[in-house]
């Protein structure tokens, strides 16, 4: 598939509220910058995405999905992410059965504390998508514009 | 077989330990057995049958009576994988246990018609069987085809001839078959290219018609509404009407049975449009044996299911975007 | 004297005719066969049957009927139906051939469906004679000739080729279209293979299968008949009889949200379904026995009742091959008219 | 149909500066079902909130998107608003155009694009949003104080006075913790032992304080208002009740080679101790990793001397479970091991020693009873050097990037009294920078160097070598006069970094309470809830938190008892109404939604339904304690069928923001 030079993938983050949502909100008081298409959806716990979720995004035109949570062992409700981690890897390993690219899911541990790590993280998770080019196998085309 | 099933059967129902027997009835043709529940010795002694095609499952059905107002003691026919399902069940709250008279049957696999007829077999009027070959009678003249040939593709790869759960056995219990091959094509599939599999399952999901035969005779699947049934769920589709439905549906199905799909096969045996569906959940079988320990859903009727359980030093989600092929 | 083309010409024909229109075939899948656009080096399935009928020609799976475009609070109506090309279906069974009529009964009588219509007027059908019928198939039970499936232009195998009938204008239009691809032959072969086939017809196990004690005037005994509940005492409520059925056609309408507006299709609805037919106070048809029921009556008295006689099923026996748990139709018959002849 | 208000702000120039908010709130205004679409210069100030209160009451909203900071700032101010004018708190989302838009982006174009699909998610998930009612669960009037050092003893006295019972909770078989180890504090040189001390005795005076000392945290369950904590009391061998600290025991010992943990393994202690004279409590311990009688079974001298007859070798590990309205972590702090750092050659030399070692050295209860004699020779040291900075604002590899922040103070207090005591010493502090930020502390450091001649150099000290004649040559630089300096001293001081206490990591995990990357308590806001963990009910007092002084560790500690007492004067908490519920209807009974709570809020109950064929049956679904149910999530992701759903992070809401991102 040709890459779009202009391509500016749509990417969506879900972040648990105690750890990296506040690392996100700690990036951003630090002013440390990542790119504008990173959107962020606020959820009480990495347990709480469903892979409803993720599937729904990129029916609906996201080009990359990350799930951020609390670093194993740090889970705000003690045992969340453990449960995430197990859904998030069978999840993705099912997609990329399915054929459909394994790098456009990404699931990373980010702390209260490490806005930085947020930051870094964005940077290089739109990095990676703009070089994987637009989804077009787990699309709905009806949603396209 | 048959017939030492039949005069269990109607012990049991006379001497009132059970009200309702759960087993095969005969179809049009020699091959197409339909699961149906008994209540009197002349039905069974008229329509009980058990033969190389009673491969549906019918512990399911088991959770269909129990669901009915009456509390009636059920006897059920279950062969070693549908013993698996049953307990699955149980695990689940889905069947009271204590109501069920379990006759565990020994098996060596079932024949599936659709395999004679892949062979080139057409107009059936009747099958026998013949030691290690079917003697197959058409319109056309009689046909032969062995035995191994016939057999599902399911059994071909069976994972366990042993009964889990029965309070007797009719037949001979069997062990848990090592080496079964049964991840064979999923280990062929994940050593495809990306590209491979993915021209592979949209080239198999695209047939999808969405009938809902998969998920309706599942025995993991007993949701009081299926979240795409429910217009509340913000996810209920019909019909497939993009490729994305496809998916959506197949995954979502999939991974919802993820941990609890004992592997009995009935998806890829029921579904119209061929769909080797089986394949979707050997995968997370697969996967949840490779990273998780071996787990065998139905194995038993108490242990968590591996998504609803952890260890604290489980594998990161990134061992999915390190492995061989993209 | 008939039209005759030599097999080895059978691509030849494919590719005169999609010059002037898109030609489908059926082809080959995993253990079944499908209606695929033909393209060079398409290989024709020898198969009987299709695994799904070809009622998708006309009265596809899922339709777009129209949408709506929201940009802010601003609602736009866009119609989005687009010019319809001729197309050609090749390969279709007398059985299919029939379900068409039917089909039409229901779509174009008033009101007339111009979603059908458009899709029906563009369509030619190419039928083809059944040389090998399978022990699944009764099509005679309903008075249909599985050797001369009247379509548009029949195409009858034997003698290393194909006899080429045309049934209608459209038909000889088309043939004559071709001009010169076609040579005359003398009929006897191809009237031997219909006899052919016509022996094995006979030789079928459902052959003795008749509709006697059904129709339109059977309402009351049959719908209240004991065998019903015996019947779907094993469905399982999927839609896999009703989806590769050639004549179901039924279909519900649904709204998608695509996030920037509406588009409302309609789609493939099955009587077995739970939600069919569901509205506001619940299902009318509370157990999967009045589910079941409902299927069964309505091609055998509903139908016929209300469409001169005619029966809502053509005998193709896909029902009977692809059930997961093995009810259909024709265990429905005999149970209900053994049940009703012991009355 | 909803009926939203749309409030965009300008932080100042925070987000005005970088997105067009006048531009945000006109197209988020053209959106459905949004009414009136303002923006305004603080949303949080009083006029602002007042802007939202009018239009909820002008406009009749039935949901408000604020398009402002982060929700973790002002999430509760707004939804407080929302309630005066009478809308329910929870119809409120918030769009964070701040930290996740307006400060991480540059250009203005992108940011308000992006700010405006922020509120679009907002608007999308707010239709969706249902009234909730808060509940409420009882507060058990009891706190839980887990360490027992100056921070947590501080903190004990300080809940206690207001009435309120306190267990402490102390590994050691004394309270008292690193304080009681040190000789004199900064920067007023008084004597920590004189200070401390009254305040051991008043704990365990105290009728509401109740001291489970050389006792562990094992387990932690509940929730804030109501946990429920396991305590194990190790087995130390001997009837508290009984002993009555004479102490004969530790002298009768034959067992006397077991390095004194509170001399630093200085000096010897016996088997059975009690670990300095003014312990609390002053009861004897033994140890079973040297106890001959434990080990072999044959002694038992403790046991015959003992007139209280307090011995009892079958002792066992006692769990002791407890009710708890809050729990305060006072876990404190370690020294880091300085072995690894062979440059400063501590592992080779007797006579390099870390700081702690020098304050046992120069404390009258010490090893030395207070004279500074060198560790190998026991002769008095002319020449000493300190080093500064021993494993703190390291690279990670090496030590901790952060500074330690006690160094500089203690050290002044080190060499001043060196110097003080013995003039006859020079003594030498290397140092990367000095930092005195502190009431009298800078006035303190230059006592040290003008009044008291220590010699300060700025520069690292690059090795340590022990020379044959016992002295110690150290080699440094001199950044100052950019020379290299060889010095032959007789004692070496490392000042090394200190860490959070090896057990702060699991009972962080026990607690639920996060933790940053160097193992410290993360605080719920760095400057606004600075005593407070994120995990409600869960405060945080002294070094367990980052490092400390005495002062402030106990200023802290007292904060964290301020918000204890805040919290324990209460009678009922209001319940988070974000909690996991379940529709009957769908609910299967599977019990997947059981398996994976982690606090055993889903039980099943058996209730009878009218099935679709209209018979009726008695069916097994779940049911949700609203007041244990804490609002992860992880049953609503096990439940296939879509029957548990999560109030307020619901299914659909959430599916509902992705659709606006992603459209």
């Amino acid at each position: 598939m040709q890459v779009n030079e202009q391509f500016t993938p749509t990417i969506v983050a879900f972040c648990c509220n105690w750890c990296s949502y506040a690392g996100a909100d700690l990036s951003g008081t630090n002013r440390l910058q990542y790119p504008a298409n990173v959107k962020i959806i606020r959820v009480p716990c990495s347990c709480r995405v469903n892979p409803m979720f993720i599937l729904r995004a990129f029916q609906r035109g996201a080009d990359g999905v990350i799930i951020c949570g609390c670093h194993p062992g740090d889970c705000h409700y003690t045992t969340g992410n453990y449960y995430a981690r197990r859904r998030t890897t069978l999840l993705f390993s099912m997609l990329d059965y399915l054929g459909i690219e394994r790098n456009r899911t990404r699931v990373e541990w980010v702390s209260a504390a490490e806005g930085a790590k947020f930051a870094a993280t964005m940077n290089d998770f739109v990095a990676q998508i703009t070089e994987l080019g637009p989804n077009r196998r787990l699309e709905d085309l009806r949603c396209r514009k | 077989m048959q017939e030492v099933m039949k005069k269990r059967a109607i012990e049991l129902l006379s001497d009132g330990t059970v009200a309702k027997v759960i087993g095969w009835m005969p179809g049009e043709f020699s091959y197409d057995m339909t699961p149906a529940v008994f209540t009197t010795a002349e039905e069974i002694e008229s329509n009980f049958v058990y033969n190389d095609f009673c491969g549906a499952n019918v512990s399911k059905y088991v959770m269909r009576e129990q669901k009915k107002a009456s509390d009636a003691k059920i006897l059920v026919f279950l062969k070693p994988c549908d013993t698996y399902s049953f307990n699955q069940l149980t695990a689940e709250h889905k069947i009271v246990r204590e109501n069920v008279y379990v006759i565990g049957v020994g098996c060596d696999g079932m024949a599936d018609v659709e395999k004679i007829k892949a062979a080139g077999i057409e107009g059936i009027t009747g099958i026998e069987s013949d030691g290690d070959k079917f003697i197959v009678k058409t319109v056309y003249g009689d046909e032969t085809i062995a035995r191994a040939d016939a057999l599902a593709e399911r059994c071909a790869a069976c994972k366990s001839k042993k009964l889990t759960v029965y309070d007797e056995i009719i037949g001979e219990d069997g062990e848990v078959v090592e080496n079964s091959g049964r991840f064979d094509l999923v280990a062929k599939l994940e050593a495809m290219s990306a590209d491979e599999r993915f021209e592979f399952w949209r080239n198999e999901l695209s047939r999808c018609i969405r009938c809902n035969a998969c998920r309706n005779v599942c025995p993991a699947c007993t949701c009081e509404q299926c979240v795409f049934d429910n217009p509340k769920s913000g996810i209920d589709q019909k019909a497939a009407a993009d490729s994305f439905e496809e998916n959506m549906f197949h995954i979502i199905r999939a991974f919802h049975v993820a941990g609890r799909c004992t592997d009995c096969g009935e998806c890829s045996r029921v579904c119209p449009q061929h769909i080797p569906l089986h394949l979707l959940n050997r995968k997370f079988i697969k996967d949840i044996n490779e990273l998780y320990g071996d787990y065998q859903a139905g194995d038993d009727t108490e242990s968590k299911h591996p998504l609803t359980s952890f260890t604290y030093d489980d594998a990161e989600p990134s061992v999915i975007h390190e492995r061989g092929n993209e | 004297m008939m039209l005759y083309l030599a097999k080895d010409k059978l691509d030849v024909f494919f590719e005169k005719a999609s010059e002037k229109l898109n030609v489908y075939v059926p082809v080959d899948n995993t253990n079944g066969s499908a209606y695929r656009k033909w393209t060079p080096g398409t290989v024709v399935s020898k198969g009987l049957h299709t695994t799904k009928s070809a009622k998708d020609f006309f009265f596809p799976q899922t339709e777009n009927l129209v949408e709506f475009k929201m940009s802010g609070k601003a609602i736009e109506i866009i119609d989005p139906r687009r010019e319809t090309e001729d197309y050609a279906v090749f390969g279709v069974r007398a059985c299919d051939v029939r379900s068409f009529g039917i089909l039409d009964k229901v779509f174009l009588s008033d009101p007339v469906d111009t979603y059908y219509k458009n899709r029906r007027e563009h369509g030619l059908i190419l039928g083809l004679s059944c040389g090998r019928p399978a022990e699944t198939c009764f099509c005679g039970t309903f008075g249909i000739d599985a050797a001369e499936p009247m379509a548009d232009v029949d195409f009858t195998e034997a003698d290393n080729g194909y006899y080429i009938k045309a049934n209608t204008e459209k038909g000889e239009a088309f043939v004559a279209s071709l001009g010169d691809i076609f040579e005359d032959r003398d009929a006897a072969p191809a009237e031997e293979a219909k006899a052919k086939t016509r022996e094995v017809l006979k030789k079928l196990p459902l052959s003795n299968l008749t509709t006697d004690g059904f129709g339109g005037d059977k309402l009351d005994e049959l719908f209240d008949a004991a065998g019903w509940a015996d019947l779907s005492e094993a469905c399982i409520g999927c839609g896999t009889c009703t989806f590769v059925c050639p004549t179901c056609q039924c279909y519900d309408i649904r709204d998608y949200d695509t996030g920037h507006g509406i588009k409302r299709f309609r789609c493939w609805d099955s009587c077995m379904f739970s939600d069919f037919t569901k509205m506001a106070h619940g299902n009318p048809r509370l157990t999967q026995k009045e589910r079941f029921r409902q299927r069964f009556m309505h091609k055998l008295v509903y139908f016929p009742a209300n469409n001169d006689g005619e029966y809502g099923c053509v005998g193709c026996g896909r029902c009977l091959a692809s059930c997961p748990i093995s009810m259909n139709i024709v265990k429905v018959m005999k149970k209900l008219a053994k049940e009703d002849s012991g009355k | 149909m909803q009926r939203i208000g749309v409030f965009v702000c300008h932080c100042g120039t925070n987000i005005a500066g970088t997105v067009d908010v006048k531009a945000v709130a006109e197209a988020l205004g053209r959106e459905p079902s949004v009414v009136t679409s303002v923006d305004y210069q603080y949303m949080c100030s009083e006029s602002g909130q007042n802007l939202i209160k009018d239009a909820i009451r002008d406009y009749k909203l039935t949901g408000v998107v604020v398009c402002s900071c982060s929700p973790r700032m002002h999430e509760n101010t707004f939804r407080k608003a929302a309630a005066a004018a009478g809308l329910n708190p929870y119809m409120v989302e918030i769009a964070n155009i701040r930290e996740q838009c307006s400060w991480i982006h540059k250009d203005v174009a992108e940011a308000t694009e992006k700010a405006i699909i922020l509120g679009r998610a907002a608007i999308a998930k707010v239709q969706l949003n249902a009234p909730l009612v808060a509940g409420e669960s009882p507060v058990i009037k009891r706190a839980l104080v887990i360490g027992g050092g100056i921070a947590g003893i501080q903190t004990a006295l300080d809940i206690a006075d207001a009435g309120f019972e306190v267990d402490i909770v102390e590994k050691q078989p004394t309270i008292g913790g690193k304080m009681t180890q040190l000789d004199k504090t900064f920067p007023t040189l008084d004597c920590a032992a004189c200070i401390l001390t009254p305040k051991m005795v008043e704990c365990a005076q105290n009728e509401l304080i109740n001291i489970y000392s050389y006792s562990e945290v094992d387990a932690v369950s509940g929730f804030v208002g109501n946990f429920s904590v396991k305590i194990r009391k190790k087995a130390r061998y001997v009837d508290e009740t009984k002993c009555t600290g004479c102490g004969l025991c530790t002298e009768k010992c034959p067992q006397k080679k077991v390095p004194n943990e509170f001399n630093l393994g200085m000096d010897n202690r016996r088997a059975v101790y009690i670990p300095f004279a003014q312990a609390v409590p002053k009861v004897a311990t033994i140890d079973a990793d040297y106890c001959t009688m434990l080990k072999t079974g044959k002694c038992g001298v403790c046991s015959k001397v003992c007139t209280a007859g307090a011995i009892n070798y079958k002792q066992t590990d006692e769990i002791v479970e407890r009710q708890y309205g809050a729990i305060v972590v006072a876990t404190g702090f370690n020294p880091i091991k300085v072995d690894k750092y062979d440059e400063y050659a501590y592992g080779q030399s007797k006579d390099v020693i870390t700081s702690l070692e020098f304050e046992r050295l120069t404390n009258a209860a010490g090893p030395t009873s207070g004279k500074l004699l060198r560790p190998s020779d026991g002769k008095h040291p002319h020449k000493i050097v300190f080093i500064q900075c021993v494993g703190s604002r390291c690279t990670p590899e090496k030590g901790k990037s952060y500074c330690s922040k006690i160094c500089c103070m203690y050290t002044a207090k080190h060499a001043m009294l060196t110097r003080e005591k013995y003039p006859d010493t020079e003594v030498y502090v290397f140092y990367i920078d000095v930092r005195t930020p502190g009431k009298n502390f800078d006035e303190f450091y230059r006592r040290a160097t003008e009044e008291y001649g220590v010699h300060y150099i700025k520069g690292m000290v690059g090795k340590v070598s022990p020379k044959a004649d016992g002295t110690l040559e150290v080699q440094a630089s001199d950044l100052i006069m950019n020379e290299q300096l060889r010095i032959d001293a007789d004692l070496v001081v490392l000042a090394a970094a200190i860490e959070p206490d090896k057990s702060a990591r699991p009972l962080a995990t026990m607690l639920t309470a996060s933790m940053d990357t160097n193992d410290f308590f993360t605080e719920a806001h760095p400057k606004l809830r600075p005593v407070e963990s994120p995990t409600a009910g869960i405060f945080l007092s002294g070094a367990c938190q980052g490092p400390k002084d005495i002062p402030e560790t106990v200023s802290q500690a007292g904060a964290a008892a301020a918000k204890v007492i805040g919290l324990l004067a209460k009678n009922k908490l209001t319940c988070n109404p974000c909690v996991a519920h379940s529709d009957e209807l769908l609910c299967n009974g599977c019990s997947q939604c059981a398996n994976v709570c982690p606090y055993g809020a889903i039980t099943y109950i058996e209730k009878e339904f009218v099935m679709p064929d209209r018979s009726k049956k008695i069916r097994r679904v779940a049911s949700v304690n609203p007041a244990v149910c804490q609002g992860c999530g992880a049953c609503t992701v096990t439940c296939p069928s879509g029957a548990m759903d999560l109030h307020g992070f619901s299914n659909r809401q959430i599916m509902a923001e992705v659709d606006a991102i992603c459209k």
